[in-house]
């Protein structure tokens, strides 16, 4: 491929990336030439641009559904003086409720009550879902039909995850409660 | 949330007691003594009886494997009955948690259950100590999910506006639609017994159309004109059939030169040929004008 | 102004510039910083921002309200396959007129009624024929005297046909169908 041709390829890539408000994947990226190039020549590509970008107030990540820009962290106390109009931070109530989900997917509003040991408003439900981090992916074939809730693409994005298993690990429970409470068990009842 | 805080007794609720979790409790009454109003806010800022639960083992820094319920539960029931008289239905599910603490305290007072099935001992508490473990792993999940650099929060996505040229956008049909449409009129048709269709040559069709449209100028065209004999025989045979099934619809009208002067004035003098009179094809409306 | 400090300043111009919708004004730049820079030195790093985005697939526009990052018209034909609009599509109803008209032309609107067994509105008819796609070649000759109407070359041309023989014959549609119980229903109270 010539100097130019690649040049090209890379212009069309990074105005895609600039002019799509979702991150796009490389068969997206793919998609948009009458002759698509090689998968491998595109990841090139891109990862030339992501070294192009570096030092600037712009980033190009890679996300769980393909590659978006993204103004830099460091970025943000200059360019919240133009959107003074912050986004809500969420309740405990919330938070709470979305990481049931986002660790214990796919699970039924009972489950995640059972586990807060508290009723979960539908608000919560409903506003989990219009941030569109949440969706239903199913139903849980028990009396009801609970509705099976579900991270989305659009979660791991807007945390900047690739992927579920980039979640900050969950603290080991199994260690805790396993080897002493059979402990406690046995110390219990000794004719054990 | 909008109740008048206490800041000395409890910290305004941006920042709950979420964050507590494994550092000191400063927002926190020194003593387990709330005084009531103060006790209302702080059992909103309480995600629930787990929570706060979890606080009061926390807070004694007991051995949450090693719950000492009698004290737990009194100091839990002191909370529940401060709330009872405010929130009745904030106080349902700790009442329900108190009910579950005692029932558990009073199984510990009975002697020993005999071992379960799997050969492990039944202790009462394993299951709320499994609970609250599973509960204080969310919360601290949820912590350390709040900490990520949220979209729109802590950075913003960029773009560049693409101003595209606006094109109207027209139906697309292909060949396979006309023929999926012909399709549902021919099953809706049988339905309709009554209606049948018969299938036509189209190319007779289409060349009754071709003729309409030739003769649309409303003059009297030679009949030969209408015959294109490059095209082969075929297509001469469908042109021939077609002008009957036109004249038969009477769409077109025929006439040859001799029967019909009037048709024939300024047009006599072309007739190219001189064995026969030449034939006219035109449109009726000079016909129907005058029927 | 040292090369730091500018650098510093061109990336969060450019970061502020990517991240909002709308143009910014040179007074809205301003606002993005504590210390603000002097105007004329901020319209030195607009400038040198447009030559650096020189050549790429988006460029770096003044316009009357401020500026504004913007994909170049050229990136046009490979932008419009990211987001290919859907083309509408036609009502069965103008569909199924539409095969009369091509499979048994010349014919009237009386006709085209008979076959399907409902009312054809005048909107069908005029779709059609402002589409290009059919046209009057004539009268019927009986009261009313109907118009005649015909599928036009734009038809066989948009279609990508070269003649009405061209379409799938009715002999062979004939054995694709039997009547199905829905469309019976359906048939029984016919409505568009």
């Amino acid at each position: 491929m010539s100097e130019i041709d690649r040049r090209h390829l890379k212009n069309v890539i990074e105005a895609a990336l600039l002019v799509n408000q979702e991150p796009l994947s490389v068969a997206q990226l793919k998609a948009l030439f009458g002759v698509p190039p090689e998968g491998a020549e595109l990841v090139a590509v891109l990862e030339e641009l992501q070294r192009d970008w570096d030092g600037r107030g712009v980033e190009l990540v890679r996300l769980a559904n393909g590659w978006r820009f993204r103004a830099r962290l460091d970025m943000q106390p200059y360019l919240e003086r133009l959107k003074p109009e912050k986004p809500p931070r969420y309740s405990r109530a919330v938070m709470e409720t979305l990481a049931i989900i986002a660790y214990k997917q796919p699970v039924t509003r009972g489950e995640i009550e059972e586990i807060r040991g508290v009723t979960v408003s539908s608000a919560i439900i409903q506003t989990l879902k219009e941030r569109g981090w949440i969706d239903v992916v199913g139903h849980k074939e028990v009396p009801g039909r609970p509705e099976l809730l579900a991270t989305t693409r659009d979660f791991l994005a807007d945390l900047g995850l690739a992927s579920l298993k980039d979640l900050p690990p969950l603290t080991e429970l199994g260690n805790l409660v396993v080897p002493d409470l059979a402990d406690a068990a046995a110390a219990a009842s000794p004719q054990e | 949330m909008n109740a008048p805080v206490n800041e000395s007794v409890i910290n305004p609720v941006a920042e709950p007691l979420a964050h507590v979790f494994g550092e000191p409790v400063l927002a926190l009454p020194s003593d387990l003594y709330i005084p009531p109003d103060a006790l209302r806010v702080l059992l909103e800022s309480f995600e629930g009886p787990l929570d706060l639960l979890l606080y009061l083992i926390r807070k004694q820094n007991v051995d949450i494997l090693d719950i000492p319920m009698a004290a737990v539960t009194s100091q839990y029931m002191q909370y529940v009955e401060a709330m009872k008289s405010s929130r009745l239905e904030l106080a349902a599910e700790y009442l329900l948690m108190a009910a579950l603490l005692i029932e558990i305290k009073s199984r510990m007072l009975l002697p020993k259950t005999p071992a379960s099935e799997e050969g492990e001992a039944d202790d009462p508490r394993a299951e709320l100590v499994r609970r609250l473990l599973e509960y204080e792993q969310i919360k601290l999940a949820a912590f350390e999910l709040d900490q990520l650099p949220q979209a729109g929060r802590d950075f913003l996505w960029a773009f560049a506006v693409f101003e595209r040229e606006l094109v109207d956008l027209l139906p697309e049909v292909r060949a396979a639609d006309l023929k999926a449409a012909w399709l549902s009129i021919l099953t809706r048709a049988r339905n309709r017994k009554h209606h049948t269709i018969a299938t036509s040559e189209i190319s007779v069709r289409e060349q009754m159309s071709h003729i309409l449209r030739v003769l649309e100028d409303g003059r009297h065209h030679d009949f030969v004109t209408l015959f294109d004999h490059v095209q082969g025989v075929p297509l001469l045979v469908v042109t021939f059939s077609a002008v009957l099934e036109l004249v038969k619809e009477k769409l077109i009208r025929v006439s040859q030169a001799g029967f019909d002067p009037e048709t024939l004035a300024g047009e006599a003098e072309h007739a190219p040929y001189a064995g026969y009179a030449p034939i006219y094809v035109s449109r009726p409306r000079g016909v129907h004008e005058r029927d």
